[in-house]
């Protein structure tokens, strides 16, 4: 019969229950790609938040980290230890440990300054795409501004303003932020620009003229209508993106901005590992590489699937 | 539409003059340009008197009007470190970075537009799902290090490919090519792919992404019932509607391959734009960084601008001025 | 024979009165020489002046070397040597503290001169070895009569930043800055005994480690350096290229701020624990140089003692030996000193500066916050590292990592500027970045500067440096390793001031 | 006459996660050359999904699930992709429902007219282009030579629509399948097209396929008749039979509900055959949210005043040349009184969508004063206050496609004006209210977890009816509300914005070119040509003693259902 069972909206089924029953539910749990992405990527966190409990050793307190144990290649190889199963890393430190520790700053770098990124993005571009004429003109602009500049220079930039304006001491807790608002300023032109180029298409468009009528204000009808129908390629950059954030931070950190080198990143471990690549100790960069690869790919994974999932016509 | 590109030169006169400003505001931070321009035997007093001569004690914006006056009059400054003319070291450097950039946006094009149709056709197929897997191995890992596999593999292990440099470059007026010599075609093969590998797996995602949209449009389904030739549906019709919103960030992604080939070029000592500025950086070369920052400057907005041009020739209906 | 070589960084200007820096001027000696020069072994031997000698306590005499050919076919009089002297003073020169030693230059006749210093001066042959001589006439025909300006717009021409013309082995055929610079053969090179066989000369500069270390093996290249000292062991392995390694004039040290009563950068409030001399001991005895020689460095630095190395005029062998490692030993003295649990204390360090230098000041950071110092390590790069820590800033610094290598190589200079009382007006101890003060060594150090008996001036210096290693004033790491990379069948002179002297690289015939 | 296409026993279903549904059984159906079949059936029936599977055109999640289609006596379900593409355009085409969007934004509709007749056609460009330009001239476009090279989204609907019939018929097909080829056109461009297919059926010997909900084009076309109901065939017949004499209930039923042409009923026939879309219930205005009256002042004088309005387009590239002005809307005055339904109705392309929409204040225009309830919007800048006003209106959109939010699910389409405007009270009932809408536009309460992807578009026009309704309009203006929608359908919504008005005191402009219906609706009707009004009179005036030259004109075009049983 041409009617089906659809979701009746309001049906007291609880939050569990809903989502049991929701279309994005039930796409996910119908494609394996994406499942062993998310168990990944939540083990992976997981770990990551959990590293004190996690990793054998604690290798940002220095006093814990001997010199003496430095370079020792993974355990199953000659003069491994088994306590070090992925080997040491330039400093002593055990190369398994620094990776989850690591990538709770890389994660935290890559979320925050790419979530930071897209909003201020999406926002631009809606605002711009939207309001045309002088709006766009003046956001465009600001936005060739801001591409003029990498981010290293913008990290320079937003770091010695931060220096100058806290006090000493303080310059460790907001290293991170530093680093997410310098990724983040040098990311969001991207969103703003593709943005406001599906819009400028999409407000022509006769569901945007009903929005009008029904007298819903130009926010509600940019975010609520134009919004979910514009997103798909804001996924793409985003999740692509997440992985340029985690290693820029590792090129940032390098120019002494950033995370300091006695609590090295996931990406920073890489950077310090790309070092010995010629030398032989293969593993202070392959393990953490293997890591981000996996990482980027399960994340990436997922918003491919969370992209078609959210395509009510590519269901 | 000579208004508009008037209006947007305005634009772009003014989005510089930011760019400086910003800049100069920002060279405080950078370092210290003395240090790197006298030996350790030059004392204290001498370095003062050098900051003195070269206006960095000035205020900024005292600095920065200054260098507002010189470049209107064309003038960048010289170089604190080379001592040549900072308009004479870009001219010298643009064809290195030109050519890089071009040919690897070329390749990211030409084989990132193609694999992005092919994997929006064949959404399920298993080589599309394996090439998608695959082509995010490449951006998941830094530039750096993938520059320095493939030297290792390449250049070190078989050495099939020189490690560095441009190789045999051919002076053609005040352009230096090096895509007429073998050894510069050799030189170019891997620092090409290593800056194409982000901007390839970029397009060929979002070409997907927008590819599928597109093919389940009317127009689309009318085309094929109308028994078009799958090519004409898939490339004249889908990719070009897919092109609009693709795009722009094919053009940011051009831009951005030329103004920030930095790490790239200096894996390969490349010697172009990226490599001059990093090295600016590290020297706190202000002249430098501050010319090569307007110029990419230039360079964004003329890039808009044809992209903006660009939706208008695509897409008709952004022709209409009506409201 | 060509002869293709790499560094990681490039000449910085041709102008040899543009940058003291030491490959500039190493590269530039092959173009141009002064009075004197340097051999394999930093041993004073003719250059331009045939022979010298003290004619007063202030007066040396000169004489100069006869049918010397400029490359653009001058010949080379004793007007060129006033010329660049002076030129050497103009407002570009970087070399101004050369030219000043010198008080007047007298012309007795075309190949004899008198020179003059302001005060007596013992080593003065050293201190023109970097002062090259340049042709007055092509000069004045160029318009580079003054060394160029860093600053655009002024009367004088940059041509002498991008041309050449000098006397040396090698003339310069073409330039393009950090791309490529070659030179050839000069034929009317007055030495006819010089070992070196090579023709063409093409120098590339290579910033990246690992993309140097590849170019030599893959073959591109007959030299390179520095080579990252991880990649020694992938090159001994390697076929067809070998390691060269001596140790480096330069100390690497560490540097503490003793002039303050709070520090800039610490958790202790109120005082200065680096005052303390306890403190500083336990410092020294908490940092294990052997184990950073043998992870950080790989076995190739030397641990050192002493502020200045042996190829250094003053060296005193027995201060030499580093402090003791011993752990429980610094605990006690701090624990002595009042900070039983320790403190924190800011740590700046350059990434880009020396071998390894970010990873030595982990290594330190390791070390110490073993006895309880807990180190906040702020590394970056040398331009913004010089910018803090350097008196322009205040020396914004508590605790910091430099090397230092005396350009005349003598042990005054090191004491003059790292180690004498910090003074502006003196422009002594304007590296001495911790404002460490001995009165006794300022006294000792005006006096070593114009000593010229050498017996005296040893016992001098060495008094100094007693005292100085007494204090803890400075914590000595190592004398970093020269680290060469060269293809089998190329022999070069390896000098302690790391610079390639073109004269001795032998090309052993193609196989 | 032989057989050209044979559908036989075809079933199409939709595969879904809640289970498959069946879109299509037992279908049979069959065209001879010559001859033009006409399709009826409620929106929703399976129509178009029909259309779609004959031509291999079906995307997933649907498939044929049995059944055979045969082309001149060759079996063409299940052929390869390739030779089915050869087939479709030169063999068998279709003319899709939508006009709007069945055309690449892209192309200039000469490219797209071009490409289609070179790839099956041997002709040169320079050929293809003549003959398209003749094709344009056949549907109807005027001056053609011009407007070829314009793009879509230059031409009105109804103009799009001929575009579309040009496509399909280019490469000179043998058998059509028209899905609802007319929707969009007024009286005088269906009865070009309608002649124009008959032409091409009778002349070429072609064999045609008319789906449609319009039982005047029925009478006026076909020679047999189908009627498909909830996916299958009811009853078939010749065309007489079936609309003089039906068997089946909902024949009966359907033919009950076309609007009389020449009598003006109080309310529409009301269906009796209502089992449809779930259980249709009734609201009782009365009681009901819907109906609660809201105060507004006391009004004297016309509720919406029109004061010369004009509207002008500048169209053209950029690029210097070619920029030229189309004056939409070229001085054009009307008063509508609170209560009355004011008709509006000329050819497509005459400027009366490009009226609602500035009333609605979608567009700004470039002339002229729109007094609502005695205020000049225009005068109003503060958004707020215009917004007041603007509240009180509520637009039905001509384009059941792209009216619609695509990403959003129904429920939450109709529920956003209520929850926006805060109209009810809690959530619980403002899901009661769109369910209790959804139920009364025929929709049922069901559908509001679906998104608008998966509705006909009859179904989808009925979302926006009942989107529209949320508000609780004082003013409604109805572009084409029923155009997409079955005579049944069309006789429940009408019957229900009828009970509305009566109920609520609902002021109406009502736009469409489907003269029955205004003569139902209206009790005045303004008649538009180029932008100007032509004639303004009271309803039965206009139909029984038109006084202007271009509204006999129309009239005398209007399908009549001879022979329907009424
Ligand atoms: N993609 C789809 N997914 C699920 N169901 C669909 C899909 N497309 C159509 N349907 C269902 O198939 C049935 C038949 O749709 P179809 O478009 O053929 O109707 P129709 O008879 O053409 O209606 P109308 O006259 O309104 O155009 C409808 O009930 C519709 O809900
Ligand atoms: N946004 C626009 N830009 C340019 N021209 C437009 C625009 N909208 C409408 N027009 C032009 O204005 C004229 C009137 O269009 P409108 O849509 O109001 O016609 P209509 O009477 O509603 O026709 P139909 O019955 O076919 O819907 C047409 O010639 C159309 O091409
Ligand atoms: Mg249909
Ligand atoms: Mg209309």
């Amino acid at each position: 019969m041409s009617e089906v069972e659809g979701v009746v909206e309001g049906e007291t089924i609880g939050v569990w229950g809903r989502m049991v029953q929701s279309d994005l539910w039930y796409s996910f749990t119908h494609s394996p790609l994406a499942m062993i992405s998310a168990l990944f990527a939540l083990v992976f966190i997981l770990a990551c938040l959990f590293a004190g409990f996690v990793a054998p050793h604690d290798p940002f307190n220095l006093a814990s980290v001997s010199l003496f144990d430095s370079l020792l290649p993974p355990a199953w190889q000659d003069g491994g230890n088994i306590s070090y199963l992925l080997g040491t890393d330039d400093q002593g430190r055990d190369v398994f440990s620094t990776i989850l520790y690591g990538g709770r700053i890389s994660l935290l770098v890559g979320f925050l300054s790419v979530a930071f990124a897209a909003v201020l993005g999406i926002a631009v571009g809606l605002v711009a795409g939207y309001a045309g004429g002088i709006t766009d003109a003046i956001f465009m602009r600001i936005a060739d501004i801001q591409l003029s500049f990498p981010a290293i220079l913008i990290a320079l930039l937003i770091d010695g303003v931060f220096r100058g304006l806290l006090p000493r001491g303080l310059h460790d807790e907001v290293a991170v932020y530093v680093l997410v608002l310098s990724i983040g300023l040098s990311f969001w032109v991207q969103y703003a620009r593709t943005v406001r180029s599906s819009v400028m298409i999409e407000r022509t468009k006769e569901y945007v003229q009903a929005g009008q009528v029904i007298g819903l204000p130009p926010g509600t009808i940019l975010f609520r209508h134009i919004l979910p129908n514009v997103l798909g390629p804001v996924l793409v950059i985003a999740t692509i993106q997440l992985a340029l954030a985690i290693i820029t931070e590792a090129t940032l950190s390098f120019l002494g901005v950033g995370v300091p080198p006695t609590q090295p990143s996931l990406g920073t471990l890489i950077r310090i590992g790309n070092d010995y690549l010629f030398s032989g100790e293969w593993w202070i960069t392959i393990f953490p590489g293997i890591a981000l690869v996996l990482l980027v790919l399960s994340i990436n994974l997922l918003g491919d699937w969370l992209r078609d999932a959210l395509n009510p016509k590519l269901r | 539409m000579i208004l508009f590109i008037a209006k947007r030169a305005a634009q772009a006169v003014l989005v510089m003059l930011v760019v400086a400003l910003i800049a100069f505001a920002l060279f405080r931070y950078v370092g210290d340009p003395i240090n790197n321009m006298v030996g350790q035997d030059t004392t204290f007093e001498q370095r003062q008197e050098l900051r003195q001569t070269l206006g960095l004690n000035d205020p900024f914006f005292v600095q920065f009007a200054r260098f507002v006056g010189h470049a209107v009059q064309g003038d960048f400054g010289q170089s604190y470190q080379l001592r040549q003319p900072v308009s004479e070291l870009i001219a010298q450097r643009f064809p290195a970075t030109f050519e890089l950039s071009m040919v690897s946006a070329l390749m990211a094009l030409v084989i990132g537009i193609p694999m992005g149709v092919y994997t929006a056709l064949n959404r399920k197929s298993i080589s599309s799902r394996l090439f998608m897997t695959l082509s995010l191995v490449g951006i998941s890992l830094p530039t750096f290090l993938i520059g320095i596999l493939l030297i290792l593999f390449f250049g070190v292990i078989l050495r099939w490919l020189p490690t560095f440099g441009r190789g045999e470059v051919v002076q053609i007026g005040w352009w230096s090519t090096g895509l007429l010599t073998k050894s510069g075609l050799e030189s170019l093969i891997m620092p090409a792919i290593t800056l194409a590998i982000f901007q390839m797996t970029l397009i060929v995602r979002l070409v997907r992404a927008e590819m599928l949209e597109v093919l389940r449009t009317d127009y689309v389904k009318f085309a094929r019932a109308r028994g078009l030739k799958p090519r004409t549906v898939n490339f004249t019709i889908a990719l070009k509607n897919t092109l609009v919103p693709v795009m722009t960030i094919i053009g940011l992604q051009v831009g951005s391959i030329i103004a920030f080939a930095i790490i790239t070029e200096s894996v390969f000592q490349w010697p172009g734009m990226g490599l001059l500025f990093i090295q600016a950086i590290h020297q706190v070369d202000i002249p430098i960084m501050a010319a090569y920052l307007m110029l990419i400057a230039l360079i964004f907005v003329i890039i808009n601008l044809i992209v903006d041009i660009l939706y208008v020739v695509v897409d008709p209906r952004l022709r209409v001025s009506g409201k | 024979e060509p002869f293709h070589y790499a560094f990681q960084g490039d000449v910085q200007s041709l102008d040899p009165m543009g940058l003291n820096e030491t490959f500039t001027i190493g590269y530039l000696g092959n173009i141009y020489e002064g009075l004197t020069h340097y051999d394999k072994d930093m041993k004073i031997e003719p250059g331009l002046a045939t022979d010298w000698k003290q004619t007063g306590p202030d007066t040396w005499r000169f004489n100069l070397r006869k049918n010397v050919k400029f490359h653009g076919g001058q010949d080379f009089t004793a007007e060129d040597v006033v010329f660049s002297w002076k030129r050497s003073l103009t407002e570009g020169s970087d070399f101004k503290g050369y030219g000043q030693k010198i008080k007047d230059i007298k012309v007795i006749d075309d190949h004899t001169i008198d020179i003059t210093t302001p005060e007596p001066n013992p080593i003065f042959p050293r201190e023109v070895v970097y002062l090259y001589i340049m042709d007055k006439g092509w000069a004045e025909e160029h318009n580079a009569t003054k060394a160029t300006s860093p600053k655009a717009g002024d009367d004088n021409s940059t041509y002498a930043a991008q041309h050449a013309n000098g006397t040396g082995p090698f003339e310069l055929v073409s330039r393009q800055p950090d791309v490529k610079s070659t030179l050839k053969r000069f034929d009317g090179y007055w030495d006819k005994d010089i070992p070196t066989n090579v023709t063409d000369v093409t120098f590339t500069p290579i910033s990246q480690d690992a993309t140097r270390t590849a170019a030599l093996i893959s073959g591109e290249l007959d030299m390179a350096w520095p080579i990252p000292l991880q990649d020694w062991n992938r090159l001994e392995n390697a076929k067809g290229v070998k390691i060269l390694h001596a140790p480096d004039a330069r100390t690497i040290f560490l540097g503490m701020d003793q002039f303050r009563d709070e520090l800039l950068y610490s958790s202790v409030k109120g005082k200065n624990p680096l005052k303390d001399k306890k403190v500083r001991e336990a410092m020294a005895h908490a940092i294990d140089l052997k184990v950073i020689d043998q992870k950080i460095m790989r076995g190739a630095a030397e641990p050192a003692g002493e502020l200045i190395g042996p190829q250094i005029n003053g060296f005193v062998k027995s201060l030499n030996t580093p402090y003791e490692y011993d752990p429980e030993k610094s605990k006690k003295l701090l624990e002595e000193a009042g900070y039983p649990d320790g403190f924190e204390l800011g740590m700046d360090c350059p990434n880009n500066r020396y071998v390894n230098d970010a990873l030595i000041c982990q290594a330190v950071a390791g070390l110490l916050a073993r006895v309880g110092i807990r180190i906040d390590l702020n590394a970056q790069p040398k331009s913004k590292y010089f910018a803090k820590v350097s008196p322009q800033s205040g020396n914004d610094t508590s605790f910091y990592l430099l090397g230092w290598t005396p350009s005349t190589f003598d042990a005054h200079n090191a004491l003059f500027n790292l180690v004498a009382t910090f003074d502006t007006e003196k422009n002594q101890g304007q590296f001495n970045y911790g404002h460490y003060s001995n009165p006794k060594i300022d006294e000792l150090t005006d006096k070593i500067v114009s000593e010229t008996d050498q017996a005296k001036r040893q016992e001098m210096i060495t008094e100094a440096m007693t005292l100085l290693k007494d204090d803890v004033g400075y914590l000595p790491i190592h004398q970093q390793p020269l680290s060469w990379g060269v293809r089998d069948g190329v022999s070069v002179a390896q000098r302690a001031d790391d610079v390639i002297d073109l004269r001795d690289v032998v090309i052993e015939k193609a196989k | 006459m032989s057989v050209l296409l044979d559908i036989d026993g075809l079933k199409v279903v939709f595969e879904s996660r809640h289970g498959d549904v069946t879109a299509a059984r037992n279908v049979c159906l069959s065209i001879a050359s010559g001859e033009i079949l006409g399709v009826v059936g409620e929106s929703g029936a399976g129509k178009s999904t029909i259309g779609n599977a004959a031509m291999g055109l079906l995307e997933r999640p649907g498939k044929v699930a049995g059944g055979t289609v045969t082309l001149e006596g060759e079996r063409i379900d299940g052929l390869p992709p390739e030779a089915m593409r050869r087939l479709r355009g030169a063999k068998i085409s279709m003319i899709f429902q939508d006009p709007l969007t069945s055309l690449d934004p892209l192309r200039t509709i000469a490219e797209q007219l071009v490409t289609t007749m070179t790839t099956h056609l041997p002709l040169s460009e320079r050929e293809a282009r003549k003959r398209a330009v003749a094709l344009m001239h056949e549907v109807g476009i005027p001056d053609p030579e011009a407007r070829i090279d314009d793009y879509p989204h230059q031409f009105s609907g109804g103009m799009r629509q001929r575009v579309v019939i040009a496509l399909a018929l280019c490469a000179e097909p043998n058998v059509i399948i028209a899905d609802e080829p007319t929707t969009a056109l007024d009286v005088s461009i269906q009865a070009q097209i309608l002649d124009l297919l008959r032409k091409l059926v009778r002349t070429k010997g072609a064999g045609m396929i008319i789906i449609t909900h319009d039982m005047g084009v029925i009478a006026e076309i076909a020679d047999r008749v189908a009627v498909m109901y909830r996916g299958e065939v009811v009853e078939a017949g010749p065309t007489r039979k079936i609309l003089g004499d039906p068997d089946h209930d909902y024949t009966k039923s359907l033919i009950s509900a076309v609007p009389r042409p020449d009598v003006k009923l109080d309310r529409f026939p009301l269906v009796e055959h209502i089992e449809s879309a779930g259980s249709r219930r009734s609201l009782d205005l009365k009681t009901h949210w819907l109906g609660q009256k809201r105060d507004y002042g006391a009004l004297d004088g016309p509720l919406l005043s029109v004061r010369d309005l004009e509207m002008t387009f500048r169209v053209g590239s950029m690029f210097g040349g070619g920029r030229r002005s189309v004056n939409a809307v070229d001085g054009v005055s009307f008063d509508i009184a609170a209560g009355e339904t004011f008709g509006l109705v000329g050819e497509s392309g005459s400027g009366k969508s490009t009226i609602a929409r500035l009333v609605t204040g979608i567009y700004q225009p470039t002339g002229g004063a729109i007094v609502f309830a005695g205020t000049d919007l225009a005068g109003i800048t503060r958004r707020r206050e215009l917004n007041r006003h603007r509240r009180q209106m509520q637009m039905i959109f001509q384009d059941p496609y792209s009216s619609v939010n695509p990403r959003k699910k129904v429920g939450a389409i109709v529920a956003e004006p209520i929850l926006f405007h805060k109209l009810a009270g809690s959530r619980a009932e403002v899901n009661r209210i769109v369910a209790d809408l959804l139920d009364h536009v025929g929709l049922g309460a069901k559908v509001a977890g679906k998104y608008p992807h998966e509705f006909s578009g009859g179904q989808r026009q009925r979302i926006s009816i009942a989107r529209a309704l949320a508000t609780r309009p004082r003013f409604l203006i109805c572009d084409e509300p029923t155009s997409a929608l079955d005579v049944s359908i069309q006789a429940q919504v009408l019957n229900l914005l009828k009970d509305l008005q009566a109920e609520l005191g609902l002021t109406m402009l009502f736009i469409s070119h489907d003269l029955p219906v205004i003569r139902q609706m209206c009790d005045r009707v303004a008649v538009m040509r180029r932008g100007r009004i032509e004639e303004i009179a009271p309803t039965e005036d206009l139909f029984e003693r038109p006084q202007n030259e271009y509204t006999r004109h129309l009239l005398k075009l209007m399908p009549k259902m001879t022979g329907a049983a009424a």
